[in-house]
């Protein structure tokens, strides 16, 4: 047995993490971790790996009881993880970073380190410059740092805390294989993913957890990934197959030749793009992340400007106007990054709720009516299922599926005539995203247009009405979801448009 | 009933200049009067708003004499003893009086005419070199004095002036010495509050004189002689006045004659003619026969400005703006 | 101008400096630790006075430097302890730290003013003394100047070079991350901020031992405020931090020796020089670098260990 | 004994904190007081109460308070907004200068319009010197930290200059002060006895219109979402320019105008040591009164009362002057070490709250 838990516990000011688990993982295991958000699945992954110190229980490692005195200890016992939020330096380049994971004694010279990060690099083909900076890469490439060094020393345990949130299907795929691999080494790796058809493909048991406590294990490859969001979520819930396309009708928001300069390093340059999105239709644009999503947010939402082209919001060119004009005139937004764009962690839900919502409510002659914000702060919570001890809790203490709840109800709150919606579902658990995906399919039904970006294909072809791909600053051709095969789209994302499809879109249009 | 007497200080009695010389006084008299008297000072107040209430507090106190020892009280002073008239008070270097307010102040320039006449025979490249607080008469007049009595030895000298625009910074003053040396001065002197120009002129190996008190200790190598104040007398006279009740207000302006200034003992290496010659016009300033801004004395464009057999007025002093000849640069207006 | 002349010029531009220089490098750890701690002018007195203290009473200028390095990181503790480990607001307690220092230093220091001591005098070093232009200034100086030289280059490697700078950058970055993988935040941010009170409790030594020995209250004469200011200037690398106090050295000897040679521009205008400088660096180094400055990420955030 | 992080700050804490701060603060100043051989009670007597046990004390604490807590209120909004003016000592500098100047213009005409004139020329002048700060973030990216301490030292000496040189009294014998004020360019006193302007009810107004933006203007509240997170405050459109902009020009506003309520106020006139370092006092009021308008104001009185305390002890006891600074130091340390409370509980081993997985407090609303 190469690591067995008995009855850890942690307990946090107001919530018991993690009550009595218990787990056995035997040598070359893939075992996931199942659970919904806030079930207490990093928690304990933590306390495996000595970042947090369990309040009771025992950890046998290799059939020998241990207790953790820190990472440092775990990185000795031969244990790694991939962190949910990376553990990365920003302004640090790769091999500083690596440098930093590793024990002194086991890090040489800088020059041989860069050596041996390249030739781990090559073995599991996760190609990487040992010196750039961390922050000038893309999303993907950073978790590629981070699990090229938990590999640059020998492992046993490998622990992975939801390492596919952030990756496109081909990075997932390719991470898939290098984590057989791994194991046909006879690594043991902990996998935490709510993205049940990997968990499916990939893992040999599941252990879920629910509300700190294990409720139940499977093996996934018998299990239908109904049956496991089942079991973490008890059995109300149904998961929607497909929503069908609905009417639609005149054009809302369309963008014409737009042209987009970069404005720092790491900006991408948006070049030639055209679009046109209807009243009642759910457009979604995939694309691997960094190839102008974030670009392409900012110029909807009024932050950046264009150099060329237009913008038209129902016939109206808007280029000009501000962030806030544009939300007076139907514009709402929902960005990707909660915490840091969508929320202000340190500030409460009311308070949260009047961060957009003071466009179209709670504000008179810039005064603020406390009453009407809180009050729509409450029926939000409720509306969207939010969990949390009330509109006076602060953003940052909910977890991330929470706030998101929050965040979209805030949005669609607004009744907006366009969405733009950013990663809806990004680590947010099976329940939540079925709400969130609920209430889009409903803002759509209801007449408003939504723009759709996210790197999770199934979230794209289970809402949208078209789809499209983002490849390095440009739009492919935009067409019903019937007729995008998975092939092509992936095509469109590696930025092959092939001529034919773009007469199509253009008599679409 | 002990008479209670209150000192207002600008600096903290520690900065080793200005107030540390009065606060040494303020010993002395306490000392002497014994239980006649009870003293108090309040230190480091500053010259603005705060000053203002420090005074009225002391006097709300029951202080019966207080004395303020910075220009910048001088209306404070005059507004708090508007609403205290029972209370006295002594306001140091300034110019207003009133029905109970009175004003002292030491003739420095004497002292520094004095220094002057040493620095001027130390000096090898003749070339003196001064530190200045603020271009005030007070200031101005230390530096012309320094001037004329180094032209008494040493007809050739000139001065560089350099204004470092505060009254307590020694790394500042420091850095002023250090570049008044770099351009030639060899003797220093200055109207500053710390020792540290006698300090920069030791470990360059040149000399320097003091200011307000004997700072022979931080350069026993450097230090030619230092102008002194000694404001007990002045303290003395003015408690005296007030214990007996023919205190009346006054503006004394006390030097050489009075005891309330002087030199320190000056450094062995001058030569003693010079000790001899500056030993003489100490005495005849004290016997009334020699006046430092006594004619003939040129301004910098060798206009003369007091002519022969006449002297400076106290007025005149006290708004003196103008360098005699010798000195280089000009004033900063 | 010959060559004694500028020689005496950088002569005087280096001895300047060395406060300012001692004091930004120990703010430099400890804000690239992620520490903002304005009490620098309060640890630099503190450190002078308990420096000048013992000197006096040893007659030892080794003494005086270590109770003067000692000094200011024994209030650098409470800081410390305030602000790491009560996770108070850094801005103010470093604030109070000014404030508490400044007193302390007055308070202890009261019956050692007026005072004198030798101070430390100058080492020439043999032949490298007599280059010229810059013999003096850079190997006839005292011991302490060649200590801060010796401070800036250990530094400057330990910055660039080494895993340690990359353990105390990594922490100023992003001190989750580096909890997560085991370095211990709280402790590497004590030692910074220990050894910065260390630094500005040298730098108050050499004020009160050697650039004017003795003690008087309010010494560093916001010498601290400064050094500070230079570290933001030099965006938090030694080599800036070693240019910026000669430029500022410079500059403040510079308005001294344009008064000696008689310029009649108001004294109070030319004491504006080196502040003006110094902002109009800060001016062109933030456009050369398109905005966006190196400050570390979590500089002046709290930062609570979950275990 | 450890310490375990609250759900929520706890509002009794946010009262009681500052309550246990000053308990500590007087217990450790009793200790220090008999550690100088000083009889503890009398000593706080004479440091706290003595000070304003009658009206005219309390009248001088006003004097002292004006000023301060003009400036902390101009500063509250910056810190809100996380714009660290460190610089309204500055602006009080540069505005005292032209309002100064501009009363001396004045000194000979007389109508109802002066004062008026007068104040709004030293809020002009402390905007225009915090404009330089606010260009320069905005248009240089040069941090106001910085840019703010370098202009105060360049105001300080604008002021130097300005009294050394053209603003000279020219019956003043050249000392460097100006002639002293006319009295129709003084602010009217509330009381011939006293030395307390019309100033503190300015000061007084402006609290509570800051109060008001604050919590029930979108203006207060966009403030607050920049000082919290930059990149929410530009994500819901809010626009940082303007909003630092405002925030500088109304602090330097604030700083002027405590300008003019000590130069037209106590002062009357120009002089070099203007400057009591009001601008680096209010920074500590500000934090103090943690950004709270009610806070400051009562943050404002302790620090005055801690100076006019220091002067108290100084004429009755003899006590040094640094025992200010050992005081300040000391409560603004405790007031610190305190405010952990607010956000943290104290846990002692074997008293440690015990819950169980249904003590949840998060819930699902239905
Ligand atoms: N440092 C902490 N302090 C207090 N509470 C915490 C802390 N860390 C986690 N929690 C709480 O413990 C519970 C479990 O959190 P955990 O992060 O383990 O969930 P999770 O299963 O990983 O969720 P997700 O799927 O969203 O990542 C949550 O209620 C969370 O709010
Ligand atoms: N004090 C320091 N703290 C952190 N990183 C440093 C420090 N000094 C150097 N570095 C790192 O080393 C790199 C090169 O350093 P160096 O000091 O040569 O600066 P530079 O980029 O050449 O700047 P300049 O052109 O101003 O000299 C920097 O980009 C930085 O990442
Ligand atoms: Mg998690
Ligand atoms: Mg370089």
């Amino acid at each position: 047995m190469r690591l067995e838990l008995l009855g850890l516990s942690k307990r946090y000011p107001g919530c018991v993490a993690n009550d009595a688990v218990s787990l056995k993982v035997e040598a070359g295991e893939i075992h996931a971790i199942l659970g919904e958000n806030g079930a207490g699945k990093s928690t304990l992954m933590k306390m495996i790996y000595g970042v947090v110190k369990p309040d009771e229980g025992q950890m046998l490692w290799n059939n020998k009881e241990v207790e953790i005195k820190g990472p440092a200890h775990a990185r000795q016992l031969g244990m790694g993880m991939v962190f949910q939020h990376f553990s990365l330096f920003e302004t640090l380049t790769v091999a500083e970073n690596i440098a930093l994971y590793l024990d002194p004694s086991e890090l040489g010279s800088m020059a041989a380190l860069r050596q041996h990060i390249e030739q781990v690099a090559n073995e599991y083909g996760l190609a990487i410059n040992p010196d750039r900076k961390v922050g000038s890469l893309s999303v993907g490439e950073q978790q590629r740092v981070e699990i090229i060094r938990c590999l640059i020393q020998d492992i046993q345990l490998l622990i992975l805390d939801e390492p596919t949130a952030v990756l496109t299907p081909a990075e997932a795929e390719h991470l898939i294989k290098v984590l057989k691999q791994l194991a046909a080494k006879g690594c043991s790796i902990l996998f935490i993913s709510h993205k049940l058809h990997e968990v499916n493909a990939l893992c040999d048991r599941a252990t879920v957890l629910r509300a700190g406590k294990v409720t139940g294990s499977c093996v996934p490859r018998d299990t239908s990934p109904a049956e496991m969001a089942r079991l973490m979520l008890g059995d109300g819930l149904t998961l929607t197959k497909a929503f069908e396309p609905g009417p639609s009708g005149d054009v809302l928001l369309q963008l014409k030749d737009i042209e987009v300069p970069p404005t720092d390093h790491f900006a991408i340059h948006l070049r030639q793009l055209n679009l046109s999105l209807r009243r009642g239709e759910i457009i979604g644009l995939a694309g691997v992340a960094g190839n102008g999503q974030d670009e392409l947010v900012d110029l909807l939402n009024g932050e950046l400007s264009a150099t060329k082209g237009q913008v038209l919001l129902a016939g109206e060119p808007i280029q000009r106007l501000g962030v806030q004009q544009r939300r007076h005139k139907g514009m709402a937004v929902v960005p990707a990054d909660r915490i840091g764009r969508g929320a202000v962690a340190t500030m409460s839900l009311s308070e949260n709720n009047l961060l957009t919502g003071c466009i179209t409510h709670g504000a008179k002659a810039g005064l603020i009516d406390w009453k009407v914000v809180s009050a729509r702060a409450e029926r939000i919570i409720s509306h969207y299922k939010v969990k949390t001890s009330g509109k006076t809790e602060m953003a940052g203490s909910l977890s991330g599926g929470n706030l998101q709840k929050f965040i979209l109800g805030r949005e669609i709150e607004q009744a907006p005539q366009v969405l733009v919606c950013f990663h809806p579902t990004w680590g947010v658990d099976v329940g939540a995203a079925n709400l969130i995906h609920q209430q889009l399919i409903k803002l759509r039904d209801q007449g408003a247009a939504i723009l759709l970006l996210s790197e999770d294909l199934d979230e794209l072809y289970l809402l949208s009405d078209r789809l499209g791909a983002l490849c390095a600053g440009q739009l492919s051709p935009v067409a019903p979801k019937s007729e995008v095969s998975l092939e092509r789209l992936g095509q469109w994302m590696a930025g092959q448009f092939d001529a034919q499809h773009d007469k199509e879109t253009c008599h679409a249009d | 009933e002990p008479l209670k007497v209150g000192f207002v200080y600008v600096s903290p009695v520690g900065d080793a200049g200005w107030t540390y010389m009065h606060e040494q006084g303020r010993q002395i008299v306490s000392e002497e009067f014994g239980d006649q008297i009870e003293t108090s000072f309040v230190e480091g107040v500053a010259e603005g708003a705060d000053s203002e209430r420090v005074i009225r507090n002391l006097a709300k106190s029951g202080y019966d004499l207080i004395f303020t020892t910075s220009f910048g009280y001088m209306n404070p002073t005059i507004k708090a003893a508007k609403r205290f008239p029972r209370t006295t008070f002594e306001h140091a270097t300034g110019y207003k009086m009133a029905k109970n307010v009175g004003n002292y102040m030491t003739r420095d320039h004497e002292a520094r005419y004095l220094a002057g006449m040493v620095a001027g025979a130390m000096s090898k490249t003749d070339v003196l070199g001064f530190v200045g607080a603020f271009p005030i008469p007070e200031v101005i007049r230390g530096i012309n004095a320094y001037m004329l009595g180094a032209q008494q030895t040493n007809p050739d000298i000139k001065m560089k002036v350099i204004w470092v625009n505060t009254w307590h910074d020694p790394a500042r003053e420091r850095e002023a010495a250090e570049s008044l040396m770099l351009q030639g001065a060899d003797v220093l002197a200055m109207h500053t509050d710390s020792p540290a120009v006698i300090q920069a002129a030791e470990a360059n190996g040149k000399y320097a004189t003091g200011f307000n008190s004997d700072m022979s200790a931080y350069g026993p190598k450097a230090h030619l002689t230092s102008a002194m104040q000694h404001w007990h007398n002045m303290y003395r006279a003015k408690i005296q006045a007030v214990l007996d009740g023919s205190w009346k207000p006054t503006s004394v302006w006390h030097g050489l004659a009075e005891g309330a200034n002087d030199i320190a003992p000056i450094h062995k290496d001058v030569p003693e003619p010079i000790v001899a010659l500056v030993e003489q016009h100490k005495a005849q300033i004290i016997a009334g026969d020699r006046s430092v801004f006594q004619g003939p004395i040129y301004n910098q464009s060798n206009t003369i400005m007091v002519s022969d057999g006449q002297q400076m007025t106290d007025a005149e002093l006290l708004k003196f703006n103008w360098y005699v000849k010798g000195i280089e640069g000009k004033i900063p207006q | 101008m010959d060559i004694a002349f500028i020689d005496n010029v950088l002569f005087a531009t280096v001895r300047t400096a060395t406060p300012l220089l001692l004091v930004a490098l120990g703010v430099m750890i400890s804000e690239r630790s992620g520490v903002l701690n304005l009490g620098q002018e309060g640890m630099v007195l503190v450190g002078a006075a308990l420096a000048f203290i013992a000197a006096y009473v040893t007659g030892n200028m080794g003494w005086g430097i270590i109770a003067g390095a000692f000094a200011g990181m024994l209030v650098s503790v409470l800081f410390a302890f305030i602000a790491l480990s009560l996770m108070a607001n850094q801005v103010a307690t470093g604030l109070a730290l000014t404030i508490f220092g400044t007193g302390l230093s007055a308070f202890v220091g009261a019956d050692y003013v007026g005072q004198s001591i030798a101070g430390l005098s100058p080492i020439s070093i043999p032949l490298l003394s007599s280059i010229p232009f810059i013999g003096k200034a850079f190997f006839a100086q005292d011991i302490m100047v060649y200590l801060s030289f010796c401070l800036f280059g250990g530094l400057w490697w330990l910055m660039r070079a080494t895993r340690l700078g990359l353990i105390i950058r990594s922490v100023g970055e992003n001190p989750e991350a580096a909890h997560a993988l085991g370095y211990p935040v709280r402790k590497i941010r004590y030692c910074a901020v220990l050894f910065g009170g260390a630094m500005a409790g040298l730098a108050g030594a050499y004020l009160s031992l050697a650039y004017t020995p003795m003690w008087s209250e309010g010494i560093a004469a916001g010498r601290g405020w400064i050094a500070l200011a230079l570290v933001v200037f030099a965006s938090w690398r030694a080599n800036r931090v070693l240019f910026g106090a000669w430029l500022f050295g410079f500059a403040s000897i510079l308005h001294l020796l344009l008064q000696g040679y008689g310029y009649a521009i108001s004294p109070n205008l030319l004491a504006m020089l080196p502040y003006l400088v110094t902002i109009i660096v800060l001016v062109i180094m933030m456009q050369r670098k398109q905005g966006g400055s190196d400050a570390p990420r979590s500089l002046g955030r709290p930062f609570s260990p979950s275990r | 004994m450890r310490i375990e992080k609250r759900l929520q700050p706890s509002r009794a804490m946010v009262l009681l904190s500052p309550v246990l701060a000053l308990v500590l603060t007087l217990i450790a100043g009793a200790l220090l007081f008999k550690m100088l051989g000083h009889p503890a009670g009398l000593s706080l007597y004479n440091y706290f109460i003595n000070p304003i046990s009658d009206w005219y004390g309390v009248s001088e604490l006003l004097v002292k308070v004006t000023p301060l807590l003009l400036c902390a209120i101009g500063l509250m909004l910056c810190f809100k907004g996380k714009v660290w003016n460190i610089g309204a000592e500055g602006q009080f500098i540069f505005a005292a200068l032209v309002s100064g100047y501009v009363s001396l213009q004045l000194m000979a005409v007389e109508g109802f319009w002066v004062l008026p004139v007068i104040i709004v020329a030293g809020a002009l002048a402390g905007m225009a010197w915090a404009a330089i700060a606010a260009l320069l973030k905005t248009h240089f990216q040069a941090s106001e930290i910085l840019t703010t301490i370098m202009l105060n030292y360049i105001a300080l000496n604008l002021l130097l200059w300005g009294v050394h040189g053209p603003l000279k009294d020219p019956d003043g014998y050249n000392f460097p002060e100006s002639a002293l004020f006319a009295d129709h360019t003084l602010l009217p006193l509330l009381s011939e006895d006293y030395r307390v302007t019309v100033a503190i009810y300015i000061a007084l107004l402006m609290l509570a219109v800051v109060w008001f933006v604050l919590s029930k203007s979108i203006f207060g509240f966009q403030i607050r979402v920049m000082g919290e997170s930059a990149g929410a405050a530009k994500f819901a459109g809010y626009k940082n320019r303007l909003l630092v902009w405002s925030l500088l020009l109304f602090s330097g506003a604030m700083a002027g105008v405590a300008a003019v309520s000590e130069v037209n106020g106590p002062v009357g006139q120009l002089i070099p040591t203007l400057n009591l370092g009001y601008g680096y006092a209010a920074i500590i009021v500000v934090f103090m009164g943690r950004m709270h308008p009610i806070g400051i104001l009562i943050a404002s009185f302790l620090l005055g009362l801690t100076y006019v305390g220091g002067e108290m002890v100084q004429i009755e006891q003899g006590m040094p002057k640094s025992i200010v600074g050992l005081f300040q130091g000391m409560l603004l340390f405790f007031l610190l070490a305190c405010d952990l409370l607010i956000q943290y509980r104290l846990v002692l081993p074997g008293f440690g709250p015990i819950r169980l997985p249904s003590d949840r407090t998060k819930q699902v609303a239905s």
